[in-house]
């Protein structure tokens, strides 16, 4: 973890209200995994005052780029969407734990909802890296307007499937549909992942519980400090043996996450 | 900029010797630990820690945040580890920096905040915070048996009698930490130092809502929470103004500071410190930037300490 | 996007019947007449002019405004132009206007507020909104004769004595602008209701400074002035919705109202109208924006009038 | 009186933190004149709230385009430096009553200090579209850097002196020294503009006083309306007959101004 100013390097919309933007993180000397994510300022301007959370979406140690694929929703990710090439951000980064990759060279199914293909694309490029042959995305979006990072997961040698919710591209229906018809098939030591809206998430760990697989979730929650201390983010777990006589345990989406075990979260 | 010889941003603060004024909000700077690799604690004048309660506090439902313009407003509800995890797990790292170290408590009634002095006065800290004044949990009045839902700071009588009894329990420096959401701070503040305060810091955030217009319910799981942030400066440094003309024991400025000008603000205003609380989200090296920038501003105008331009304002 | 016929945005507020729920802040849209050329001044639900006291004011030397993050702080010191030549140059003009014309009033003493009142008894005026929270003028409760040099809305007694008496000097719907500068609204806005207060108008500015670090002078002349704009939503929606709660009597929502979304913040916390002031300056259409964002709400949302969501917030 | 969005057709920096920039105000249908100014929404951003009122510094009919010249100052001046052509500005134009031209053919002097050249510059450029042929700049600067419009009062036919407070260029001194140097030899018909900080306003005025030279001046004050409805933005005027026994008359630089007859302000 570490705080610095990173270079745009480029910034441009791929698709309507979607970017990718990379930055030169030279700085950073520290290992960076798939699941991590960056904090950044995204303007002086006192109007929109916390920095901003985005995955990391793509990070390339020997040139030192780093990339983040966003969707503009708001005042904060408006600002980004404006920045041009050579100007400096505020960031800091690594942050969070990352994905745990499996131990062997057990089947993968990625499950992605909207902008949270960006961090399963870059758990599918490590696994790739680290000889995983068998990994399958499932990518979901409301129309195929907002299908992201389709072609990237292709190039990692991943077999993909798309959902949409109004059928203009592949299933027609929501990605845990999708989801739930071919988990039946899959090995039992096949290794879930997924990141995106949050019922999304809970499906998807409830089907993978169901099966035995698995699962690791991304999750997402509004955050200040991005480093723990604030208290912001917290997520209701199941309590770990120890915690006394306590319902549940709020823990950091921030620190002790974003990434959790599917059966640890607490599904409200 | 070449900083002049002699220059000194050290302060007493009711007992407390910083090397400087500069320290960090209770609540935003966690137990310390969390910024450790991000910048560098021992140069800061002291750390408050995240408000401390007898037992450990599970905090409120979330979203426990929202922004707002220029601000920001939460709803932690005292989320922290409890005395005993904090003495046991938090408080060495804390010991070992070369920082002071100020502990911040609270509890709903007014027998625990005399109970947590009590085992803190043992402790090797160097000073204990009264967070009498957040607007984010139960308790408060009502708890002391009297009629009306606000907090202990929000009533005079209240927060003298919970100051007088944690006086005697404890022989460490005693900081007050006071509510903004009120009609005159002066008389609240002259009550604490009589009860026996050795500071007042104040503001504590102001009780604020934001509504989803979509599904017409409050943003902040709990209804309300606190404002905090560059919003609310103008009314802190008023607020700060006021309560400085009302007592002698120093006063600790908080409320939005993001850089050297704010902090100045407030020191002219007549606060013997300044503490950064949502500043550090933005960027946490402001409190080390305003270090910097407060020996700075010391040089340009050719003075020897801090206290020179202590209450200086000139109205 | 098409509006579906029968919906309404008319709303009665203490007997003033406004064909919809926005209006003009005081002491932002001057007397009508300025913004004449930039707005269709007809739209608006309601105007409500700057505040007009007996002789005419000079009002406070300048500086009197400074920006804030996301909010001004200002301390006009209420510049008028006096009764006399009000009714006589400005009143005309509203007249004229198809909307309807409240006259803000105040004074030094609780006397100057009951001549006023009488005075514009008998003109064709549709209410008086007394603004007895200006932060910005001498006078209030030490004039009363009591201790302490706050406004008259700090005091519950002092408030609810002043609104009874200017009562028995008007049938004129009588509107009573409160201060958010007080520990309990819920008891000075229950005390005005029953003292004859036909609305409530909330929030006036919060008393806020900045400092000049650089000459060590406060910015503003006065050394404090009145905080406004977005900075104080929050504040204000939580006020509002703690008011609304202790009276029956409409309240008009203000402060920092930018956009649509804003007004129905306060609606949904239960306002029965919403006033724009810091917002004009920033965009003078923002009033007619929110007149056509709250006919589309309502149809999106398929709802009849806006009273069926004033007040849903659900908590 | 009209708030139309202009789009920026330029907007360059013309020399270290002193910006042009051009706008396309084609709506505005109305005269324009001399020492008027327009009050500019430059970002959306709450953190910077009010418009920014900058004074008109070029106006052409014909083409629809406007300009203004500024220097950043601040949080606004710099959101506005950073537009681009294309985009597009809230603006209030044209606001004040502006310079009111000499009856007959007198000689003019100008003088400037800082940004204030801006609005001179306009009146000079009027002035020689009127024929008067005796017109004559002073512009008043810290140093050379920060002397600006001196090409353009050129163009306009004026004669230009230069003042610079440390003498990297011409007089050494502040222009009002300069100005106090020349006005005995000025015709007792002369009349004065002047625009710029307010104690060489003030300066300015009472030299012309005691010389007998009409003199107008220009001034600045913080503004939140811009169109004379919130009383922020008075100035101290001479009580007119008919104002009762009152010391003094605060007016409002936006509406009553920004130009006042230099002897009607109380000069504090
Ligand atoms: C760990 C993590 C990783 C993320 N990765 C990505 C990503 O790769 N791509 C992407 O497009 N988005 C990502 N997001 C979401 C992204 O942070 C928000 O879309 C962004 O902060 C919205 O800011 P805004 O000012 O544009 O919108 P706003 O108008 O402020 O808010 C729009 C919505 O965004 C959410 N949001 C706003 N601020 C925060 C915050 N500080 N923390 C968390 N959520 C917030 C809220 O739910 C809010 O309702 C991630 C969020 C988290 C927590
Ligand atoms: C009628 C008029 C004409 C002007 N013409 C020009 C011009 O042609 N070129 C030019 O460079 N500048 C001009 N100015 C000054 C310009 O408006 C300020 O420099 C600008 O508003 C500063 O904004 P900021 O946010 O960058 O700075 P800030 O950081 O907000 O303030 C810097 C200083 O600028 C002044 N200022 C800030 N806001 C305002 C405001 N709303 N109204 C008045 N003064 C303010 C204050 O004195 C402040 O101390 C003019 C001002 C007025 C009133
Ligand atoms: C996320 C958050 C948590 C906070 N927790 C505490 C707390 O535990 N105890 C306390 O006394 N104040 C707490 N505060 C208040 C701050 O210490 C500070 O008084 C307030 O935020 C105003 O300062 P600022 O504007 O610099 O943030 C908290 C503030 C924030 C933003
Ligand atoms: C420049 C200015 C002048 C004001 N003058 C008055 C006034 O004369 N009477 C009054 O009751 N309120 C006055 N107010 C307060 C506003 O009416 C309003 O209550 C306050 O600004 C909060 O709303 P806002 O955030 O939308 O501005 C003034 C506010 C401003 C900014
Ligand atoms: S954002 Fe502060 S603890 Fe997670
Ligand atoms: S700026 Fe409002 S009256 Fe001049």
């Amino acid at each position: 973890m570490k705080q610095i100013k990173a270079k745009v390097i480029s910034n441009r919309e791929i698709k309507p209200s979607y970017f990718k933007m990379a930055m030169n993180v030279a700085g950073l000397e520290e290992e960076v995994k798939a699941g991590q994510f960056i904090n950044i300022r995204v303007t002086e301007c006192s109007g929109v005052l916390l920095r901003k959370p985005l995955s990391i979406y793509r990070y390339c140690r020997k040139s030192g780029s780093l990339e983040v694929l966003y969707r503009t929703v708001g005042r904060g990710t408006e600002a980004l969407s404006r920045k041009r090439r050579g100007e400096e951000l505020d960031i800091i980064a690594p942050l969070g734990n990352g994905y745990e990759l499996p131990a062997g060279p057990e089947p993968v199914v990625l499950v992605g909802g909207g902008t949270g293909a960006a961090s399963l694309y870059f758990l599918a490029e490590t696994l790739a890296g680290a000889g995983f042959s068998d990994v399958r995305a499932l990518i979901g979006a409301r129309d195929k307007e907002n299908i992201i990072c389709e072609k990237d997961f292709l190039k990692t040698g991943c077999k993909v499937r798309i959902a949409t919710d109004d059928g203009s591209r592949g299933f027609r229906g929501v990605i845990t549909e999708l989801f739930r018809s071919i988990v039946p098939g899959m090995k039992p030591s096949t290794a879930v992942y997924t990141c995106g809206p949050k019922p999304m998430l809970s499906s998807v760990a409830g089907i993978s519980k169901k099966f035995k697989l698995r699962c690791q979730v991304s999750l997402e929650e509004y955050m200040a400090c991005g480093v723990g201390a604030c208290m912001s983010c917290v997520v209701k777990t199941k309590k770990q043996s120890g915690s006394g006589g306590k319902q549940f345990v709020y823990r950091r989406v921030c620190k002790d996450g974003p990434v959790f075990d599917g059966p640890e979260v607490i599904w409200e | 900029m070449g900083v002049k010889k002699g220059n000194s941003l050290a302060v007493n603060i009711g007992g407390i010797r910083m090397k400087n004024p500069v320290m960090t909000a209770s609540g935003t700077f966690g137990y310390g630990a969390e910024y450790s690799r991000l910048i560098d604690i021992n140069k800061l004048g002291a750390i408050v820690t995240k408000t401390i309660t007898i037992k450990p506090r599970q905090g409120n439902p979330v979203p426990r945040l929202v922004e707002t313009p220029s601000g920001i407003i939460n709803s932690i509800g005292l989320q922290n580890v409890g005395i005993e995890v904090f003495l046991r797990e938090k408080l060495p790292f804390l010991r070992k920096l070369k920082t002071r170290v100020i502990v911040s408590i609270a509890g709903n009634r007014m027998e625990d905040y005399v109970k947590l002095a009590g085992i803190l006065d043992g402790e090797k800290i160097d000073g204990i915070e009264l967070n009498i004044s957040c607007p984010n949990v139960k308790g408060g009045i009502k708890s002391a048996g009297r009629t009306g839902a606000g907090l202990f700071a929000q009533d005079a009588g209240i927060s003298s009698e919970l100051v007088s009894r944690v006086r005697r329990a404890t022989v460490l420096p005693l900081i007050v930490k006071l509510s903004p959401n009120v009609t005159d701070i002066s008389g609240i503040a002259a009550g604490v130092e009589a009860a026996g305060a050795d500071a007042i810091a104040l503001v504590n955030t102001f009780r604020a809502m934001v509504i989803n217009v979509d599904n017409r319910r409050p943003v902040i799981a709990g209804g309300t929470g606190g404002l905090s942030g560059p919003a609310i400066r103008p009314l802190a440094v008023r607020l700060v103004w006021e309560t400085v003309k009302a007592v002698k024991v120093p006063v600790i400025g908080i409320g939005g500071i993001m850089n050297t000008n704010d902090a100045l603000e407030f020191i002219i205003a007549g606060a013997g410190a300044v503490s950064v609380g949502t500043g550090i989200f933005v960027d946490p090296q402001i409190p080390l930037k305003i270090i910097r920038g407060l020996k700075e501003y010391l040089s340009e105008n050719r003075l020897t300490g801090i206290g020179e331009i202590k209450g200086a304002l000139k109205i």
